[in-house]
């Protein structure tokens, strides 16, 4: 029994030592990655915004958008999009005018294959949407696209997620916008 | 007496035949579809087909080199691997792709598992998938067959373009050749039936490769239970569960229309027969015939990649050394 | 379709070949001016010779006694003097002792009115002591005693006896012939083992290749009760375990010999022998060999002494019409190849066959294609493939789990084969290894 | 997701083995002949699905609400290790058998990665407790499956010609490489098809 | 010395004892982050069996098991958060590996087969050689998939990338996938036992 309790009180030490020690460490990280990740989000949204400034976040503002930022002044809308790819539901970001243009797009969180959909994380990819929106519509097809065709060749289920989104997000803001 | 008799163990009679033979009559009967394909796209086909063949035939040989190993060119299953490599090209594909299926197929299929006999996956299907999944932009890149190839024009399959016509759907189409004619490629199931559709170049005549096929059964070269238990359980499913995507009930798939589309004739009478990677038995067979039934309808019906018939077999391929393990003939005089 | 009967599992059709002899009568051979006869003809333990070079024998004297319960007589096949004794290899690879015999003096047999004894008196024992002294073995391949085959074990009985007339193997037809020409000392034979065993059915088993032989047979032996089972024509129809398969849907468990389905079978040559041996007092001397293949230019159905020398029966058969890839002593799918010509016909030489290269179809063996003929050949539902790719990576267990005792080494597997792997070679060596491995681990 | 959406994802899409680089030392270590590959798999799967369970317990009720995240993989190892010396001596005490067949491979699973990477996967994709439970329930199916066909394949290539320096665990790498190419047949995209229409 | 070697060739725990693959493997897309496994894994390894060799008088045999699991893995979880802090990309990249190099069987066999018997010195040493050992195994594996399977060489993710002309345009994909990664361990190995042997001579 008590040889049993020894080895328990041993057992307890090192465990102890070890959460305790994990605990000090944790205290240092902690702060440091949650700062980083505050950092990381404000760039990207500041990127987004073209040059204006992302106001508080709003969540659950339309269905199928979990979350919006506001551009300050009036000068659009930064939106959080799903589409639907070729691996299942993506996450899109994307700001646009007050027209309903788009001014920045990127495809964040997504399970699109290597080689095929997963281009479409490259910034290159998502230009060929930027300026589409307001007064030229979100392309649907490929052959919409004219000589851009062959970026996405090769991945049309991505394409189309990514395409019907942008298109969604569009039209939300042009319709709070009151156009 | 000039030389003596030889001396041999039993049986002292075999019947004709021999690994040549057999792979020399498979070669005979792929002969007639290899022709058809360099007709409708012309110099560019007997290119892919010959780089392929090439590649397969040399990998082969530098591999008996360089391993010290006997010469087993002459058994020509090299050949045969690396025709249907080129017949499960795009015509327009760059000839360094059926170049490294053939080098995937013989050096990493077949020789690391000892060479012919050994491996047990069909190292043809293995360096197709291999291939497409590296370079999937350009193995799904189609062009219309037109006498002679010279102004091919682009376009995708018929079951790529069923399937994105089938994503924006509109009410009142009945069936996948309506649907064609919808999305402005219409079509007739004799197009379907002599090729004259987009596809790989040995997948374009479902009629050539059933004569071919059918010479090599009739000639016990191949095994029918693999080709009846394959390509009839695929209809049955497509029968059965096709036809609901159009908005029809049970039983109302367009079975014509899947059967001699996509590589399944191809793939059912010349690659899932390949005896190396099949079952031994006829239970066996039939069994394995019907999972890559079942498999291949399962990934044309659901899954986007348009690769029904390739993954299909080399899935089941996994399955074979099992297959035998549990359908062993029953002994004579062995109660279980 | 399926009027006549066979067995289930496997088996083949090569071609029959038989045409060339099953309609010749049977030729008698020339008597050898000189016999060598071995004392290993048979299974079991060779005969002990009772002669030294010099004696004089006369035909059909017993020149070597049983040594053993499985042991079978020997006769001299003719008048003469013992030359020497010496040692020499039989066309299956077998070493024994032979006795080479100079024709002299008087045949005290050959034309001589045959006595015909009255066997309904005489005792089992008697019967079986007559087949004993006699040297009467089996004639269907297996060479097995028959004193010993006739004896049924304590506690067993004989329900059906089977007569083997099957005559699978292409080329033969020495047992046609005999059906056809001695008709009459079969049914003979059937009555005395029938005396012996008190089977409850008699079915004699001939595949429908031999409709003549049918016909006599089911004539000659209606009055006796004796069933005649025609067959389809296939390979290996006359292995016994087939057969019994076949006629009897009854399988012999693996293992285990076929009186543990209350089954006993002779071939209708060894019937010959039983008859001549308990009714006429005639020790076996001699037998009806087939000799054929393509390279003979005559071929046909010869009845021999044992101990003549194949060269002479291939002379009488007109010699050879082209140069033979092989010879072949028996049928060629279970038979065995020799070179010496001098070679003695022995009780076991049912056949003679000189093949060319285009009959035989050797080949350089290629790799196995796992194409599964071979497993749709085997008539004892084996997997002949996987126990040979086990012997041939030394595991000789798996290769027993799998089947290896209880082929029949028919050759159908071998036959089919389109990569000429040598199956067969591979299992009797592999035999051979377990055979010796057990005699280590006794000894 | 649902039940059947999860069963063919952890069993066919993302099997462990296959398509997710989890498990393979005893995909390699324990597929020599079926009948190991069959008990490792049963032992794994059981004991897959009650860590999945018990870890989504440990990590709503205790390490959550108690702010101590950070002890995550210190307490899932220590529970996934105690629940395989737990199952060992419920199974040897009450079912010899059992114990006969599964026996020798349930100390082997404590260092199976599959088994805390599914703990941690159904954490890291917020599972309710039964997705958890069936999350790990059809990765250990996965596993038992990959499992078994790899045992097939290698007891095949016993008796093949592979060359000398291939024999053993290479081949049975390359042989498991194209196993993993067939099975990207099943991809996402099959998925959602199948079991939204 | 001696004993830097055996981990790289004759034990090396890669290709020759065929344990700690799952990391190997998932990681070994880029040269980059198979340099940050190895590195993570050779942290613990030496961390876990220098504690573990320090305290080996102290340690009961039977509660030894869950005290080195204990021990590893609080030195896994240190090192996770670490990099989660200060290396986020490479954390991002790696995934729950890090987690599970807790499971890595390379640890806990090495802890209990040599730190638990031997002196802190030793067991260091043993620590680095096979850390070592896991390095070349992990960065040849990686190199070979990220070469084929991508065209590129990454040693860092900014500015540290060499372009293979030609492969990087078209790369073979399937190496990035598990059933290239499979099929290179798969030749690798076979290349290592030539190696041994021919070394051997
Ligand atoms: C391995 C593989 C991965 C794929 N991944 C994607 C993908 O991420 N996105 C996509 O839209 N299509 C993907 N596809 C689908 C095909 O490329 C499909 O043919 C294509 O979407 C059709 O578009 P296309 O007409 O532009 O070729 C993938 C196919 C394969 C074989
Ligand atoms: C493959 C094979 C084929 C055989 N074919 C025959 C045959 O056609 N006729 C025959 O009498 N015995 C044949 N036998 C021999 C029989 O199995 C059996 O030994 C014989 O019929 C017993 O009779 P016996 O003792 O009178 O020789 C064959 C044996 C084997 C293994
Ligand atoms: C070692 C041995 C022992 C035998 N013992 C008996 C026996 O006791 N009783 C019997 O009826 N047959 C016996 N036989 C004969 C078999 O039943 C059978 O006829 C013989 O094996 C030949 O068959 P086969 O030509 O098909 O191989 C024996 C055979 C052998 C080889
Ligand atoms: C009927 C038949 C079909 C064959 N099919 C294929 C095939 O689909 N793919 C292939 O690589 N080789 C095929 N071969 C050739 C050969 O059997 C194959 O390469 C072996 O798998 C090599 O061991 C075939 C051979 C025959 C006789
Ligand atoms: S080879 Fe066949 S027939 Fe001849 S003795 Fe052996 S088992 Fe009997
Ligand atoms: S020698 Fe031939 S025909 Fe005669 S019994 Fe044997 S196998 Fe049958
Ligand atoms: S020789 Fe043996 S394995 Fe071959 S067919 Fe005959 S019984 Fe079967
Ligand atoms: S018949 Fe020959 S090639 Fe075919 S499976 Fe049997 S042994 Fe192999
Ligand atoms: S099982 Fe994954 S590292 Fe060993």
């Amino acid at each position: 029994m008590k040889e049993m309790a020894n080895k328990a009180l041993r057992l307890g030490i090192i465990g102890a030592v070890a959460a305790l020690l994990l605990a000090v460490v944790n205290n240092f990280t902690e702060p440091v990655i949650a700062e980083r990740m505050t950092r990381e989000l404000t760039e990207a949204l500041t990127v987004l915004a073209a040059g204006g400034t992302p106001g508080a976040v709003e969540t659950e503002p339309a269905p199928g958008v979990p979350q919006r930022w506001p551009i300050k002044g009036g000068k659009g809308w930064i939106l959080e999009l799903t589409g639907t790819g070729y691996g299942g539901p993506m996450t899109i970001v994307a700001s646009y005018d007050t027209g309903g243009t788009v001014m920045v797009a990127r495809l964040m969180g997504n399970n699109e294959t290597v080689g095929f959909g997963k281009k479409a994380e490259d910034s290159s990819y998502m230009k060929i949407f930027v300026g589409t929106g307001g007064n030229r519509p979100v392309p649907r097809t490929k052959a919409d696209l004219g000589a851009d065709a062959d970026t996405v060749a090769g991945a049309t289920v991505t394409f189309s997620g990514i395409t019907d989104a942008l298109r969604a997000g569009s039209e939300l803001v042009q319709e709070w916008e009151g156009r | 007496m000039e030389r003596l008799p030889l001396v041999t163990t039993s049986p002292q009679i075999h019947a004709p035949g021999s690994t040549r033979r057999v792979m020399g009559w498979v070669l005979a009967a792929l002969v007639p579809a290899a022709v058809w394909s360099i007709v409708l796209f012309g110099w560019r086909a007997a290119l892919v087909i010959t780089a392929s063949v090439a590649a397969a035939v040399i990998t082969e040989g530098l591999l008996n080199l360089a391993f010290k190993r006997e010469n087993t060119l002459n058994d020509l299953s090299a050949v045969v691997t690396g025709v249907l490599i080129g017949f499960n090209m795009p015509p327009e594909v760059p000839v360094f792709i059926p170049v490294v299926a053939s080098v995937f197929a013989i050096a990493v299929v077949k020789w690391s598992f000892g060479g012919l006999g050994s491996n047990w996956m069909n190292p043809a299907l293995a360096g197709r998938v291999f291939v497409f999944f590296s370079w999937g932009t350009d193995m799904t890149r189609w062009t219309l067959p037109g006498i002679g190839g010279a102004d091919a024009v682009s376009g995708p399959t018929p079951l790529g373009s069923v399937k994105l016509a089938l994503s924006d759907l509109s009410a009142g189409i009945d069936g996948p050749m309506r649907l064609l004619e919808s999305a402005g490629m219409p079509t007739t199931y004799l197009d379907l039936f002599l090729g004259r559709i987009p596809g790989s170049l040995g997948e374009m005549s479902a009629l050539l490769l059933i004569i071919g096929g059918l010479l090599l059964i009739i000639l016990k070269i191949v095994n029918w239970e693999i080709p009846v238990a394959y390509i009839g359980s695929f209809a049955l499913f497509m029968w059965a569960f096709d036809g609901m995507q159009y908005g029809g009930g049970i039983f109302s798939g367009d079975v014509l229309f899947h059967l001699f589309t996509g590589g399944l004739m191809l793939g059912a009478l010349f690659m899932a027969t390949d005896m190396v990677t099949s079952p031994l038995t006829l239970k066996g067979r039939i069994i394995f015939g019907l999972g890559c039934g079942l498999f291949t309808f399962v990934i044309r019906r659901f899954g986007n990649l348009p690769e029904g018939v390739s993954l299909a077999i080399i899935f089941m391929n996994i399955l074979v050394s099992l297959i035998d393990r549990f359908m062993k003939p029953t002994r004579y005089g062995v109660v279980s | 379709m399926n009027k006549f009967k066979t067995f289930t599992r496997g088996g083949i059709h090569p071609p029959e070949g038989k045409g060339s002899t099953s309609n010749k009568p049977i030729r008698n051979a020339p008597l050898p001016a000189v016999a060598v006869v071995p004392f290993s003809q048979h299974i079991g333990a060779p005969a002990k010779p009772l002669v030294e070079p010099g004696d004089h024998v006369e035909e059909g004297q017993l020149i070597g006694e049983p040594a053993g319960f499985v042991s079978a007589s020997v006769h001299s096949p003719i008048p003469g003097t013992v030359k020497e004794i010496k040692n020499l290899y039989l066309p299956s690879g077998i070493k024994t002792t032979a006795a080479v015999i100079e024709l002299d003096g008087e045949f005290s047999r050959l034309g001589k009115p045959i006595l015909t004894r009255d066997w309904s008196v005489m005792a089992k024992d008697e019967i079986l002591d007559i087949l004993k002294q006699h040297g009467v073995v089996g004639q269907g391949g297996a060479t097995f005693p028959s004193h010993v085959k006739f004896s049924v074990p304590k506690g067993r009985t004989c329900e059906v006896f089977l007569v083997n007339a099957a005559e699978c193997e292409p080329y033969l037809s020495a047992d046609h012939r005999v059906m056809l020409e001695h008709t009459e000392d079969i049914v003979e034979g059937i009555r005395i083992i029938k005396k012996l065993l008190d089977p409850e059915r008699i079915v004699i088993g001939v595949e429908v290749n031999k409709p003549d032989a049918i016909e006599k047979l089911k004539a000659a032996g209606a009055a006796d009760g004796i069933e005649v089972m025609p067959l389809k024509v296939k390979y290996p129809q006359g292995a016994e375990k087939n057969l019994i398969e076949a006629i009897l849907d009854r399988e012999v468990p693996s293992g285990k010999l076929p009186i543990e389905v209350g089954v006993i079978n002779a071939n209708v040559g060894t019937l010959v022998s039983v008859c001549e041996a308990v009714r006429d007092d005639k020790p076996v001397i001699e037998r009806v060999v087939t000799i054929a293949g393509g390279a003979i230019a005559q071929p046909g159905n010869i009845r021999a002494r044992v101990g003549s020398s194949i060269q002479d029966l291939i002379e009488e058969c007109g010699g050879l019409a082209e140069e033979p890839e092989k010879f072949v002593s028996g049928g060629p799918l279970m038979g065995f190849t020799f070179i010496d010509l001098d070679s003695p016909v022995t009780k076991g030489t049912s056949g003679i066959l000189a093949l060319t290269k285009k009959e035989v179809q050797s080949f350089a063996a290629t790799a196995c294609l796992s194409c599964g003929r071979c497993v749709k050949a085997c008539p004892m539902g084996l997997v002949p493939t996987t126990i040979f790719k086990n012997i041939e990576h030394e595991r000789l267990d798996d290769a027993t789990a799998f089947g290896l005792d209880d082929c029949v080494l028919c050759g159908a597997c071998a036959y089919v084969c389109p990569s000429h792997i040598p199956l067969i070679s591979a299992f009797k060596a592999a035999r051979g290894r377990k055979r010796r491995l057990a005699a280590m681990n006794k000894g | 997701m649902t039940y059947i959406g999860i069963i063919i994802t952890y069993v066919f899409v993302s099997n462990l083995v296959l398509s997710q680089f989890l498990g393979l030392c005893p995909f390699i270590g324990v597929s020599k002949n079926t009948e190991s590959a069959v008990g490792m798999g049963f032992a794994v799967t059981f004991v897959m699905s009650l860590a999945t369970l018990i870890t989504w317990a440990l990590q709503h009720f205790i390490l959550v609400p108690l702010n101590i995240v950070f002890l995550q993989t210190v307490t899932f190892i220590l529970v996934i290790a105690s629940l395989v010396q737990l199952v060992e001596m419920v199974v040897r005490k009450y079912s010899p058998p059992l114990y006969q067949a599964l026996g020798i491979y349930l100390p082997l699973i404590t260092t199976n990665c599959g088994v805390l990477g599914i703990a941690l996967i159904s954490v890291n994709e917020s599972y309710g407790p039964m997705e958890s439970f069936i999350a790990g329930l059809s990765a250990g199916i996965g596993f038992l499956i990959a499992l078994l066909f790899m045992s097939g394949i290698r007891e095949r290539l016993d008796t093949e010609k592979v060359p000398k320096h291939l024999k053993g665990t290479p081949i049975a790498f390359i042989s498991g490489g194209l196993m993993a190419l067939a099975f990207m047949a099943f991809d996402r995209a099959l998925l959602t098809n199948l079991i939204g229409g | 010395m001696k004993g830097l070697f055996k981990g790289l060739l004759k034990e090396n725990p890669i290709f020759v004892l065929a344990l700690g693959l799952c990391p190997a493997l998932a990681v070994s897309t880029t040269v980059n982050n198979a340099l940050g496994m190895s590195a993570a894994t050779l942290i613990v390894l030496i961390g876990s069996n220098l504690v573990i060799s320090s305290l080996r008088k102290h340690i009961p045999d039977d509660i030894h098991i869950p005290a080195y699991i204990v021990i590893i893995a609080a030195f896994v979880t240190l090192v996770d958060m670490t990099m989660q802090a200060y290396f986020p990309a490479l954390s991002k990249s790696l995934g729950i590996f890090i987690p599970l190099i807790v499971v890595n069987c390379i640890i806990l066999g090495r802890a209990e087969a040599f730190a638990s018997k031997n002196t802190i010195g030793a067991s260091v040493i043993d620590a680095i050689a096979m850390g070592v050992g896991f390095t070349v195994g992990l960065t040849a594996i990686a190199l070979v998939r990220e070469v084929l399977g991508a065209g590129t060489i990454t040693i860092f993710p900014d500015g540290g990338v060499i372009r293979i002309p030609g492969l990087a345009d078209k790369p073979a994909l399937v190496f990035a996938f598990p059933a290239g990664a499979l099929i290179v361990v798969g030749f690798l190995q076979a290349f290592f036992r030539w190696l041994g042997e021919v070394t051997n001579k």
